[in-house]
């Protein structure tokens, strides 16, 4: 009956909240004003609503938070437990994938196999970004800035230089890296918070150049005519060729996969965590937190670099406005969401954040409505993200002193 | 000048150390010999974290000096060197607020402090290399013996966030003896212990110096514990140093009990 | 249990992709792309009416050569990645003609794909030049003059009509806006009787502007020609007015319309934009807008008119042609003359349509009146 | 060297810092309590100048003018910026007191974005004009190259906005509890403060500031949408850093830095970069003195 009442007040004052902006609507040409007091309505119940099901939920948290000392193992540890069965998963997952684009297209029909790539290409900006904000515990606010370094990289190899995909993809990613060294020598030793400033100064700093500097970068027109990628001189027509992107961009997913999965779970990886989790006791127990950040920036940076390559050669045209705050913005996202750290939950809400809008074009209105109410949902009832982040075991044997070799956490 | 019976392992000199116009530690001296457990007390706000933190440089102190002589090792003046130099030239700590990395697993936790005595690189890790697949083996088992040793290997695979609050204390230590210190300064370790539990770290402190070879400096509020595993006290009060001795020749100080007065005296 | 999940997941995966809309057999296919949502959905938005109105009215009447006309409507956001994905949408869905796209950057990223699968694009409002000027798209068409035209039109009048002699030009830095400013630029310098003294983009969105108007002031311009769009242009009026800055103020036409008077209000009066000429006296054009506010109850918004007639010729294209044969239709689009909204048109060998130009307009008591 | 000139300038440059300083003091403030980034501050401040862009609306259609509009519509609007930073942060912000430091940051930029679009969609995604609420004083017009009347208004308002604060936080009871808050929130709680009450009103107070610079702003830009409170916010955040963040001084100190350097910049170099001067500065500010101007360098507990 408190909850109830309680719930009627919550109501009663968001339609107070909401009052002058969903209600009214001034027209200054026709001076005129609308009065849609129907919305009222609406806002009254959902938030009644709402309210009744988010006490019940706090009060389930609270509860949960008091009586689980020991954390259950949640299923994807469960799964990385088991070899045979995360072997078995993670061949047919790879299958899938593989079998794909012949899948769903047939003849002309090669959108299905488009969005894929774009949704794939975001797959590893969020895995890189995991590097940096999952394990490493840096809020980087401008992480689309590496993606661009990445794109106009190659662009402007290929014009000219006439350099070919191939030699421009590594080169990209160290163009990344080295942009995120740079970056990163100064600023890596701010504090968290001034750090995320400085971030997103860079991401805007890095759009504004490009946009202005229109000689060498063609400003806001972007570069078009940017060519795809070779495949021993072959021509190939449209679906091919974004089928072939399809393979380039899916080969880089299980080459981003393999790597931060061996990176995590390394002396590395455990130097990046511990960052994340206390920097005093890291640098205290001995971790160079200089070069350990440093470390986790530029590896970062470098997949933004080589990714930004394909998207480049892939949409073979870019100009600076895929290179917004909101990008990098998405990005972190996925990472939040998908579960700091955790390589499958990344994947997950890369795929979901990029595929879903696509589908639904219906509610592309309210998609960042409801993506800024997801984040702060998430943050509140489930932090560890879709999929939490798994931690290897290691083999030890006491008796005979063998061990470790223990590779099975590996997928 | 060379100690012929006992080599000196840490040398502090003048140690001052101002914060704004706030004189925190006011020129103390403090010396450790190699195999001593010397106990570092004194009423609360006297400066005796900060004194560690400024010897293991997470603060650079106004002034004074700082050097150390590690057995078989080049002496040299540490102030203002960077943590994890420190660390890695071996002198290890632990937190009075505890300080563990939650969200790792216990065993991973002791492998952090195995960092700076290991050498993988990115590169090694990516590939798997014989140095890292070696290296790995090696810390494992080095990490778990440590475990062994503080009473946690049977949590090895819990992550050190849902460890008791005692546990959690013993795993600091294991983590700081990972990393192969001559000499391990403890930071209140009994704070928060039950009596059960602090005799039982009163037992694994003293096991420890006798197996690791190693000398330990600790800050401790706990009187009984004090007296009973120290082989030396110093005493602080507001940033100076009051006294020094025994716990005998402490416990019959002046300075020092007039120093306690009102406060609660275990002993 | 994990491995069911997953596999579901992956099942409802395949499931979304698979669910291709079935080929309606013998319809001409028409696709419409443009921002529908996001911060330029007005510009795309009056397109789609535009289309659905044509294509209602054709069908109504029994369609071309006896098929149906069936609208494809894809939003690309003005976003270029996004412009990409919708045009392999509509090619794989076996679009025969697009009308699209709206901004010049999407419509650049995305006019390879229909080149490569030989598809016509006429778009109503993109301006850049080289989209026709460099040669490189044979298969796009434009029922809208190029920003060079207007840009030499703006600097004409500003040295002819205005006898300007110190002329500040600002830009949005945006695509068009820099585009035009450029072009302006170029002609004033090559015409010789004016002086650029000030050339300078600014940030948009930027909550002030006064450093940049000081500066104008400072460089003793005596015009101020600015390429971009409406929200940047009325708030650098609103405060050259309070700063009691009085230049004349001449703008491309995206400033030509009724966003730029609702929110420059009175400090929109006497600015000078360059717009496609007045059309509104066409009988096709005054029912077309009749129409339209019998349908929407207001008047239809920015290439409304370009839209009718890009969709106008490329239907006609069709029926001419007899088909949706890509050599047939060019041939058609170039040489049959076709009544629309904008005027009598056919396109030139470029793709620019031949007959529609700029004219100058200048708001008064609140109104764009075209300067004679 | 052209004194009129960077007169004019420097003017501009106050008249703007000072408007990014009323913002930057409510960032400044939320961090110094409870080292959050408040994010989402610049949507209040936009959300601000929306209600009194509807007041006003509402009013001027219905007959109403002059100093009437003005003072109503500003009152709502300082009305509405209160309550929704008090949401916010109940919502928001108060679930995740003690999660780890990213969580609230992110969301944080969960709501901002949130209430974007929620203005978006309930109101307009376009421009709206926003009317002119100050009347052009007759005794300016001297001196209108260097200070508009509108200016005039934006520095009067401000200083006594900010000399109200002043008093509200060395001489009141909130303000003393504030200030005790700020020093050590948990020593606060064990003498008796309320600290939820605290931290409420800190983000009311940092709210009404934002809604204050909302109407003043928009009255002399003339217009408003849904995304204006993005680009303030993070030049105001910005100013709050440079100026070390928490530090209430700082914040104005910053926000008149800031203006001050861009206006320089875009007036002797190129508007263009007007953005990259912001944000180089803050960069080599915080390399130099890594707490930001007046901010005291925190020696970390351990």
């Amino acid at each position: 009956m408190a909850h109830l009442k309680r719930s009627f007040g919550i109501g009663l004052w968001f339609m107070f909240l909401t009052l002058p902006l969903v209600v009214v609507r001034v027209n200054t040409l026709s001076q005129e004003v609308q009065w849609r007091w129907s919305n009222l309505l609406w806002v009254g119940v959902g938030a009644f609503a709402i309210a009744w099901f988010w006490q019940f939920s706090i009060n389930r948290r609270a509860a949960g938070r008091a009586s689980t000392v020991a954390d259950k193992p949640s299923l994807a540890q469960r799964l990385a437990d088991d070899p045979v069965l995360s072997r078995r998963v993670l061949l047919g997952a790879a299958a899938v994938a593989i079998v794909f684009p012949w899948l769903v297209s047939t003849g002309q029909n090669f959108y299905h196999v488009n969005v894929m790539v774009s949704a794939l290409i975001f797959v590893v900006l969020g895995l890189g970004l995991n590097i940096t904000v999952g394990l490493a515990g840096l809020l980087d606010l401008g992480y689309i800035a590496f993606f661009a370094v990445g794109a106009y990289t190659y662009a402007l190899l290929s014009k000219n230089f006439d350099l070919g995909f191939w030699t421009c993809l590594p080169l990209g990613g160290l163009m990344g890296m080295l942009f995120g060294v740079i970056l990163g020598f100064p600023i890596l030793r701010l504090r968290g918070d001034y750090l995320a400033i400085v971030t997103l100064g860079f991401g805007a700093i890095t759009k504004i150049v490009l946009e202005n500097w229109d000689t060498l970068f063609g400003g806001a027109a972007g570069l078009a005519n940017i060519p795809r990628p070779e495949l021993f001189g072959l021509l190939l027509d449209g679906r091919q060729k974004s089928v072939y992107s399809y393979y380039i961009v899916l080969a880089l997913v299980a080459l981003t996969i393999f790597v931060t999965n061996r990176l995590k779970n390394s002396r590395i990886g455990h130097a990046w965590m511990a960052l994340r989790e206390d920097e005093i006791a890291s640098v205290a127990m001995g971790v160079d937190m200089a070069r350990t950040k440093l470390s986790a920036y530029a590896l970062g940076a470098f997949w933004a670099g080589l990714v930004g390559v394909v998207f480049a050669a892939h949409n073979n045209f870019i100009n600076p406005d895929s290179f917004t705050f909101m990008d990098s913005a998405m990005v972190l996202a996925m990472v939040v969401l998908g579960g700091m750290g955790s390589i499958l939950g990344v994947i997950i809400a890369a795929l979901a954040l990029k595929l879903l809008p696509e589908y639904l074009r219906a509610f592309a209105e309210y998609r960042m409505l409801v993506f800024g109410a997801v984040m702060v949902l998430m943050m509140i009832f489930r932090p560890q993200g879709l999929i939490s982040d798994t931690r290897r075991k290691y083999d030890y044997d006491g008796a005979d002193g063998a061990n470790g070799e223990g590779d099975h956490g590996g997928k | 000048m060379a100690e012929n019976k006992r080599s000196k392992l840490l040398e502090v000199r003048g140690l001052t150390m101002d914060f704004g116009g706030l004189r925190a530690i006011d020129s103390v001296d403090l010396d450790i010999f190699a195999g001593e457990i010397v106990a570092l007390i004194g009423p609360n706000g006297a400066g005796k974290t900060t004194f560690f933190n400024c010897v293991t440089g997470i603060y650079e102190p106004t002034a004074g000096d700082v050097l150390i002589h590690p057995p078989g090792g080049v002496s040299r003046r540490i102030n203002g060197m960077k943590p994890n130099r420190i660390t890695a030239l071996g002198m290890a700590r632990t937190f009075q607020n505890i300080r563990l990395f939650p969200a790792m697993t216990v065993l991973e936790n002791v492998m952090i402090g195995r960092h700076c005595r290991t050498a993988t690189t990115i590169i090694d890790a990516i590939l798997r290399s014989r140095r890292a697949v070696r290296e790995e083996r090696e810390t494992v088992d080095q990490s778990y013996r440590l475990l062994e040793k503080v009473g946690l290997a049977d949590s090895a695979d819990e992550f050190a966030r849902n460890l008791a609050y005692g546990a959690q204390r013993r795993l600091e230590i294991a983590r700081a003896l990972a990393t192969d210190p001559f000499l391990l300064l403890l930071d209140e370790p009994a704070a928060g212990m039950n009596p059960q539990e602090t005799s039982e770290l009163d037992e694994l402190i003293v096991r420890i110096r006798a197996e690791e070879q190693l000398a330990i400096l600790l800050i401790e509020h706990d009187m009984k514990l004090v007296m009973n595993i120290s082989d030396r006290i110093y005493v602080m009060e507001y940033g100076k140093e009051i006294a020094q001795g025994t716990p005998r020749e402490i416990k019959e100080n002046k300075k020092v009990i007039e120093a306690y007065l009102g406060e609660e005296v275990h002993a | 249990m994990q491995k069911t999940t997953l596999v579901k997941f992956l099942a409802a995966l395949l499931v979304t992709a698979l669910a291709v809309p079935a080929l309606a057999a013998d319809t001409i296919k028409l696709g419409v792309a443009g921002a529908h949502s996001g911060d330029l959905a007005a510009y795309g938005l009056p397109t789609k009416d535009a289309a659905e109105m044509v294509v209602a009215e054709i069908n109504a009447k029994g369609g071309i050569n006896g098929k149906k006309v069936e609208l494809m409507i894809v939003d690309d956001q003005c976003k270029p990645e996004i412009a990409t994905n919708v045009a392999t949408k509509l090619v794989s869905e076996g679009v025969n003609i697009v009308i699209g796209h709206i901004c010049s950057g999407a419509t650049k990223a995305a006019i390879g794909i229909y080149k490569g699968a030989k598809i016509i694009a006429i778009s109503p409002s993109a301006t850049n030049p080289p989209l026709t000027k460099s040669g490189e798209y044979a298969n796009f068409y434009r029922t809208i003059a190029a920003d060079d035209d207007q840009a030499l039109l703006a600097a004409a009048f500003a040295t002819d009509t205005l006898k300007a002699k110190k002329i500040a030009i600002l830009h949005d830095k945006g695509d068009y806006g820099k585009g035009f400013a450029d072009f302006a630029k170029a002609a004033i310098e090559q015409g010789g009787k004016a002086k650029v003294v000030m050339y300078e983009g600014i940030q948009p969105g930027a909550m002030d502007y006064s450093a940049v108007i000081q500066k104008l002031r400072n460089e003793g311009a005596d015009l101020l020609i600015f390429g971009g769009y409406h929200p940047e242009a009325s708030k650098l009026l609103s405060l050259m007015n309070k700063k009691k800055i009085k230049v004349p103020f001449i703008g491309p036409d995206g400033l030509k319309g009724d966003g730029f008077l609702k929110i420059a209000g009175k400090d929109a009066e006497g600015v000078y934009a360059t717009g496609p000429k007045d059309v509104s006296k066409l009988p096709l054009n005054t029912k077309a807008h009749a129409d339209y506010k019998a349908k929407y109850g207001k008047e239809p918004g920015t290439f409304f008119d370009q839209a009718m007639a890009a969709t106008v010729a490329a239907l006609n294209a069709v029926k001419v042609a007899g088909g949706t044969d890509y050599d047939a239709l060019t041939r058609a689009l170039k040489t049959s003359l076709v009544d629309t909204t904008i005027g009598k048109i056919k396109f030139d060998a470029k793709g620019d349509a031949e007959g529609v130009g700029f004219s100058v307009y200048q708001v008064k008591n609140g109104a764009f009146v075209e300067v004679k | 060297m052209d004194f009129q000139y960077l007169f004019e300038l420097l003017c501009g440059g106050i008249v703007k810092g000072s408007i990014y300083a009323l913002i930057a003091l409510g960032y400044t403030m939320v961090y110094g309590i409870i080292q959050l980034i408040n994010f989402a501050h610049g949507e209040v401040y936009m959300i601000g100048a929306f209600v009194a862009f509807i007041v006003a609306g509402v009013m001027t259609l219905s007959g109403y003018s002059g100093l009437t509009v003005l003072l109503l519509a500003a009152v709502v609007a300082v009305i509405y910026s209160a309550a929704y930073g008090y949401t916010l942060e109940k919502i928001a912000y108060r679930p995740l007191r003690n999660a780890p430091r990213l969580s609230p940051l992110i969301s944080a930029i969960g709501a901002s974005i949130f209430l974007m679009n929620y203005v978006q969609l309930a109101q307009t995604p376009d421009f709206l004009p926003f009317p002119e609420l100050v009347p052009e004083f007759e005794f300016m017009a001297p001196i209108e190259r260097y200070l508009s009347s509108a200016d005039l208004v934006i520095l009067i308002v401000t200083t006594l906005t900010m000399a109200a604060l002043t008093v509200l936080i060395k001489y009141t009871r909130i303000g003393k509890a504030m200030r005790a808050t700020q020093q050590d929130l948990v020593m606060a709680r064990l003498v008796g403060i309320n600290v939820d009450r605290v931290i409420s009103a800190t983000f009311i107070i940092g709210s009404v500031l934002a809604a204050i610079a909302g109407v003043l702003i928009a009255s002399r830009t003339g217009q408003i949408n849904a995304a204006i409170g993005f680009v303030a916010g993070i030049k105001a955040f910005t100013a709050a850093v440079l100026g070390g963040i928490g530090n209430v001084p700082g914040a104005v100190l910053g926000g008149l830095v800031l203006g001050i350097a861009e206006t320089l910049g875009a007036g002797y170099i190129s508007s263009a970069y007007e953005d990259v001067f912001a944000f180089a500065l803050l960069v080599l500010i915080l390399i130099l003195r890594p707490a930001g101007l007046l901010g005291k360098a925190v020696k970390q507990k351990v």
